[in-house]
């Protein structure tokens, strides 16, 4: 649904305000000023959004968190906390920046600006409305993919040039999970692109749009596999081995202080909140919500499901512990993968009767959810059930020596009858 | 786009793609050679954006700059002991001759060759026509392709799978000295060290 | 042990040395976020596995046996307190006993109480900690540890509206304990054992059914009863491994044999049974804490004795289960005003011994569950 | 004047060089492997130009050949490395200069 | 509740297994010959009616003309405890390490040679534990402030300085038995 060129105040369309920039500047300008000019409209549109957002983050997730900590949470600077992000930056930005001796000067200075680069070309792609991206990509999902490939070599470096044993650690972590992981995402964009027929972003938006449907109801298992499959690539919980505070102390930046460390933290969260972003996108209907996108601004509709989305991440990373390396890749390689593979196969199906026999999508899309929920659920029963080790299965209460003391007698006494039990 | 911000962007890109190339001669460190080597990479990506070939362009930076990047990165982390210089061997003179030769021959080529005629316009919907003649027509190659790719990772992790007898050394020691399991064994069942507490 | 094994090679990181081959030495610690105070595990690692540890301590030393040689026996209390910051009152309360074993004091029976109810809330504080961290070492962020520490904070509540300290509370004293129970402290203490049934059945709900804590704990750092027994292990490190052995029941002090109470006990003795044998400890802290409340027997809190005391010659270890282990004091009087020895045989040094052992083989995650398992004090490592 | 066909053919021919240079003087193994590499790319490069200019696009024929040629590398380095690996663990380097005994 | 073991009866026993092994008799408590420590300990261990399979705490008391180490046994099936003293000497103290029976004495071992001094015979890592390296003497021997370091009674000056009650500065101090640091010597 193309929406007329609306208005400049109409905010439905920010699209709008740059078109008309665009026209006005053909007007007397060379065209190449003109794709320059959208190009630098469309990223400070992106900073404008993710900037202040992203401070609105910061101080949502610590108050979240703070709440699930049962604590109170930031509430000294600003009404309710709300400027400590603020004060964070300025603590951060007047704080000395070192540089061990011993690191490779320039791979070590790099890392901070060039992990922004991946950060904000993930942006492009990302339909804020209807015609409302910075670059609308016939191949949107393969550059969403592609460019978060890049992130892994820029926190390699990173972890490289500290010369850091901990560093190294981390980024060696990294690259483990995040080329293992990048596979389960992939699987699960693919099983989307198959069955919706598009390699555009927005196209998928589209296609949820024109059958009604949220596509989270029809792939979930697709949908669990982004989200894990995420967060072993944002590095958060439960999957944040990289930096694994309580073991390599903060993995691929340890070395970094004051303003590169904030660099990277910003990165984090940013990358966090693309990340819900596209979750939505994919799998929450984006800016579309059945029809009230004719009434709200669509960007605010994908805001307030990023924002969904984000607080799942937060309350995953306010909850849960942290898996170990190699039960994170065996999770990935044992469950993910065979699983994708799997609904790769069911969502091409699922298209070829869908097209070949010409079914009514409003009849087959409910049969599907009902299938795809049943073979998830029976996937991730079996796996339950197989590779879980038998260990785990024990049960969660200590047995009572019940008036027994002693030493290794009374332990054999004991397991003898607890056996029995 | 005009020929000014094309102009500019193949320029660009040109010499970041062959000053990329030529930093990993010149760099010292073997990890910087990949850097470079990645920009140079990322150059090649942009000159393929250039030639209206947007899909391959992605590709490229997925698995030359996702992928072998990476694995090379890796395989120089996993050779600590080998030297990580970058160092030039007796064969320079001759191949820098070669090097010379080899430009000058493709430039020959390039400029004095009568190409036919030229067409303008670029295609759109790459990954759609690439798909279809994928499974089409090179259905037999793509296959191929597939079996290839598995026979290459099936035999990369043949290859660089460690055997049994392959332990590090002292791991072997450790376990003669009894602190360590064997590898197949139960980590419960290894006698306890003499003085196992520091 | 550690010289014979080829940890010297400890190439920097970006200079080489980081592979399937080649032995990396990393220092957890001295500051490091999973070492629980000031101490130094250097792990040799071989890829991620750990195939060496030495540990590294002293740096929290400040020599208190010999400075217990300069004080009298009274002064020292306040050096018990130090010696397990997380645990004052059951130092306080076994070097006590140790002194009062030495002179053949009788404590009242209402002191014998008061003491019983506040090791057993200390008990519950250092649990509390001791779990919380343990979590946090699996990686979970903060939230199980800030959870147990609103429980602990209402104990430290209690211990200060009694004796004015929180950590260090100096409240014990030869012969009794330094003040009587304040009016408010039952009533705070009453709603606090009403609450906390529910809330441990919270915290069994939330960390006992996670997988993720199971598999990060399930057979991670195991050792065994016979090896547990060997190496002295104590406390819920030894009864994790299935040795049903408490000193309360073993050995009572201070009027424990009249309280009904269960050990609880592991199976196979990894970090998971540690931390479930924790947990359940806290309830049978609460059993013993309820059948405690309503019959505190009345009369003096402290025991007439002469001001300056002179024990006679001789020598006295007594011990009492703190939540680390046994922990005992050792003190010889030759019958002047200080001790001529004083020693203290603390669990958390003597639980690492069996450290190496747990952590060869891990991964380096594993070993830092295990040191968290195993629940140190590093002023109690060091004294 | 437009940027032609020619162009991108000395660009490709230029970095074809660079990488027969690398590949032929670099006593490192993965240099060589870099080399290579980038021989491919100013394969690559040369033929997307020829699909620019000359395909008649229908079938994209010469884009396509760019996706095998990308495979074939992949599945090339993967097997290097790991042959670089295997020898780095028999012989402790990688240098080629050092790899002459034709038995381990 | 633990029981003192008969010492009587088992030294009686022990005698018998290990004859010339003990040395004196105490309630609760045996002395024994250092050169037969660890058989009798073994004995004391192994016997199933003394059963003394863990080693509570294992540490030394300075006797000014000797040292005492004492250990104490427990045995966690019959919840009985014996005390176990052995006397070293106080120029050259040395003792055979238990190290062999109990893995639990290995800390205790290096605790007690770090600040008592005493050397274990057979201790595989003895090293000092909380002190360092080079630390003049064992700060739990009661003739500490006569020792190499010459550190007087007191409150001790800072390193900087001089004076006879300068601490030695960690990493300058002579290494054990080596020269005795030169008094006023600040770095």
């Amino acid at each position: 649904m193309n929406l007329p060129a609306a208005e400049w105040y109409d905010l439905r369309d920010l699209n709008g305000i740059s078109r008309l920039i665009t026209e006005w500047v053909a007007d007397w300008g060379p065209d190449w000023l003109a794709s320059i000019l959208t190009g630098v409209i469309g990223a400070l549109g992106v900073l404008a959004i993710i900037g202040p957002t992203l401070l609105i983050l910061i101080w949502l997730e610590r108050k979240v968190i703070a709440r699930m900590q049962a604590r109170i949470g930031p509430n000294r600077v600003g009404p309710v906390g709300l400027l400590q992000p603020v004060a964070d930056a300025v603590k951060l930005i007047l704080k000395e920046e070192l540089a061990p001796r011993a690191a490779d000067k320039w791979v070590f200075f790099l890392p901070p600006v060039l992990i922004f680069v991946p950060a904000i070309l993930i942006w492009g792609v990302l339909p804020f409305g209807p015609n409302m991206s910075v670059a609308d990509l016939e191949m949107g999902v393969l550059f969403l993919v592609a460019i978060s490939g890049v992130n892994v070599l820029v926190v390699f470096m990173a972890g490289w040039a500290q010369n850091n044993k901990y560093a190294l650690f981390g980024a060696m972590r990294v690259i483990a999970m995040s080329i293992s992981y990048e596979i389960p995402v992939v699987l699960s964009l693919l099983a989307l692109v198959f069955f919706t027929g598009t390699l555009s972003v927005n196209g998928i938006v589209l296609w949820q749009q024109a059958n009604d449907v949220v596509l989270f109801l029809i792939f979930p298992m697709s949908a669990l596999m982004f989200l894990f499959g995420s967060t072993a690539e944002l590095n958060r919980t439960p999957a944040d081995i990289s930096e694994a505070e309580s073991e390599i102390v903060a993995g691929y930046h340890t070395e970094y202080s004051g303003m590169r460390f904030g660099l990277f933290y910003a990165v984090e969260l940013a990358n966090t909140l693309a990340i819900s972003a596209f979750f939505a996108t994919f799998f929450l209907g984006g800016w579309w919500l059945w029809g009230l996108d004719q009434w709200v601004p669509s960007w605010l509709i994908l805001l307030a499901k990023t924002g969904l989305m984000y607080f799942v991440f937060i309350w995953l990373r306010g909850t849960l512990p942290r898996l170990r390396l190699d039960q994170l890749m065996s999770f990935c390689w044992k469950f993910f993968v065979p699983v994708g593979l799997v609904f790769l196969a069911v969502a091409a199906t699922q298209r070829t009767l869908l097209i070949e026999l010409g079914w009514d999508p409003a009849v087959a899309l409910p049969i599907y959810a009902v299938i795809n929920w049943g073979i998830a659920g029976a996937g991730v029963a079996i796996y339950a059930r197989t590779a879980a080790s038998p260990a785990q299965r024990l049960p969660s209460r200590p047995v009572m020596a019940r008036g027994r003391l002693g030493g290794l007698r009374a332990a054999r006494e004991l397991a003898d009858a607890g056996s029995g039990d | 786009m005009s020929d000014v911000g094309f102009h500019l962007a193949f320029w660009s890109l040109s010499a970041l793609t062959i000053g990329g190339a030529l930093m990993i001669i010149v760099s010292r460190n073997l990890i910087h050679a990949v850097i470079f080597l990645i920009l140079s990479f990322i150059g090649v990506a942009g000159l393929f954006i250039t030639l209206s070939a947007d899909f391959l362009a992605l590709v490229q930076i997925l698995v030359y700059v996702g992928a072998i990047a990476v694995l090379m990165l890796f395989a120089i982390l996993l050779t600590p002991r080998a030297a990580r210089d970058n160092e030039e061997s007796l064969m320079r003179y001759p191949a820098m001759i070669l090097m010379g030769l080899v430009i000058a021959a493709g430039v020959f080529v390039a400029l004095e060759t009568d190409w036919g005629p030229m067409r303008e316009g670029a295609i759109g919907t790459q990954a759609k026509i690439i798909g279809e003649s994928l499974i089409n027509q090179y259905v037999l190659p793509f296959e191929i392709g597939a079996v290839m790719l598995t026979a290459a990772l099936v035999g990369a992790i043949a290859l660089a799978r460690q055997d049994d007898e392959d332990l590090p050394i002292h791991t072997a020691s450790l376990i003669e000295e009894g602190v360590l399991p064997p590898p197949d064994g139960d980590a419960a069942d290894a006698p306890a060290g003499p003085g196992d507490d520091s | 042990m550690t010289s014979g094994t080829p940890t010297g090679v400890t190439p920097g990181a970006a200079e080489g040395g980081f592979g399937p081959n080649e032995p990396v030495v990393v220092n957890l610690g001295p500051q490091h976020p999973s070492t629980h105070g000031v101490f130094r595990l250097k792990a040799t690692l071989d890829g991620e596995r750990v195939i060496d540890a030495d540990m590294i301590i002293g740096y929290l030393h400040r020599s208190m046996e010999k400075l217990a040689e300069e004080r009298t026996f009274t002064q020292n209390i306040p050096f018990t307190d130090r010696i397990d910051y997380l645990a004052a009152m059951s130092n306080n309360l076994a070097y006590c006993l140790a002194v009062e074993k030495l002179c053949g004091i009788e404590v009242p029976p209402r002191a014998q109480a008061i003491r019983i109810l506040f090791a057993e809330l200390q008990r519950l504080a250092s649990h509390a900690m001791a779990n919380g961290t343990f979590a946090n070492d699996c990686g979970a962020w903060q939230t199980p540890l800030f959870h147990m520490f609103r429980e602990r904070e209402r104990i430290l509540d209690m211990f200060e509206m009694t004796c004015g300290a929180r950590l260090t509370t100096n409240y014990m004293r030869i012969g009794g304990v330094a003040f009587d129970l304040p009016p408010e402290l039952l009533p705070a203490l009453r709603s606090f054992l009403d609450d906390l049934p529910g809330k441990i059945e919270e915290y069994r709900d939330l960390l006992l059914g996670n997988e993720i804590l199971v598999a990060r704990s399930r057979d991670v750092g195991v050792i065994d009863a016979e090896g547990a027994v060997n190496a002295s292990l104590a406390g819920p490190v030894l009864r994790a491994t299935g040795v049903p052995w408490d000193i309360r029941k073993a050995d009572p002090y201070s009027g424990y044999e009249a309280f009904d109470f269960d050990i609880p006990v592991g199976r196979n003795g990894d970090c998971y049974d540690r931390f479930l044998v924790r947990m359940e400890e806290v309830r049978q802290s609460v059993q013993i804490l309820e059948q405690l409340i309503d019959n505190i027997p009345g009369g003096a809190w402290l025991a007439e004795l002469p001001l300056h005391l002179r024990p006679p010659e001789g020598e006295a270890y007594a011990r009492v289960e703190s939540p680390r282990g046994e922990l005992g004091f050792y003190v010889v009087s030759d019958g002047g005003p200080t001790p001529y020895r004083f020693h203290c045989r603390a669990p958390s040094l003597i639980n690492l011994t069996a450290l190496r052992e747990m952590t060869i083989g891990g991964t380096l995650a594993d070993a830092i569950v295990t040191l968290g398992s195993i629940d140190i004090v590093v002023g109690e490592i060091d004294r | 004047m437009t940027i032609s066909l020619e162009e991108y053919l000395i660009v490709g021919a230029i970095l074809f060089a660079i990488g027969l240079y690398i590949a032929l003087s670099k006593r490192n193994a993965i240099g060589v492997l870099m080399g290579v590499e980038l021989m491919l790319n100013a394969v690559n490069l040369t033929l997307v130009a020829f699909s620019r200019f000359t395909d008649t696009g229908v079938a994209l024929s010469t884009q396509v050949f760019v996706v095998f040629i990308i495979a074939v590398a992949a599945a090339e380095v993967a097997v290097g490395l790991a042959l670089a690996m295997v020898v780095y663990r028999n012989r402790q380097t990688v240098s080629l200069d050092r790899i002459n005994l034709l038995r381990w | 509740m633990t029981s003192i073991l008969d010492a009587t009866a088992l030294a009686d026993r022990l005698g018998a297994a290990c004859p010339g092994a003990v040395a004196a008799v105490a309630p609760g408590e045996l002395r024994l010959h250092r050169e037969h420590l660890i058989d009798a300990v073994r004995f004391l261990r192994d016997d199933p009616e003394s059963d003394l399979v863990f080693l509570s705490g294992l540490t030394a008391v300075d006797r000014e003309t000797h040292f005492d180490v004492v250990v104490h046994l427990q045995s966690l099936d019959h919840n009985h405890l014996l005390t176990v003293k052995v006397e070293a000497d106080h120029d050259e103290p040395v003792v055979p390490s238990l190290t062999a029976l109990y893995r639990g004495a290995h800390l205790q071992e290096r605790e007690v040679f770090d600040l008592m001094g005493i050397r274990f015979e057979g201790h595989p890592d003895l090293r000092r534990m909380f002190l360092w390296d080079g630390f003049p003497g064992y700060p739990l021997r009661k003739d500490f402030l006569g020792m190499p370091g010459q550190l007087k009674a007191g409150l001790p000056g800072f390193p900087h300085e001089s004076g006879d009650n300068a601490w030695p500065v960690p990493g300058t101090g002579p290494r054990p038995g080596g020269a005795p640091i030169v008094p006023g010597g600040s770095p």
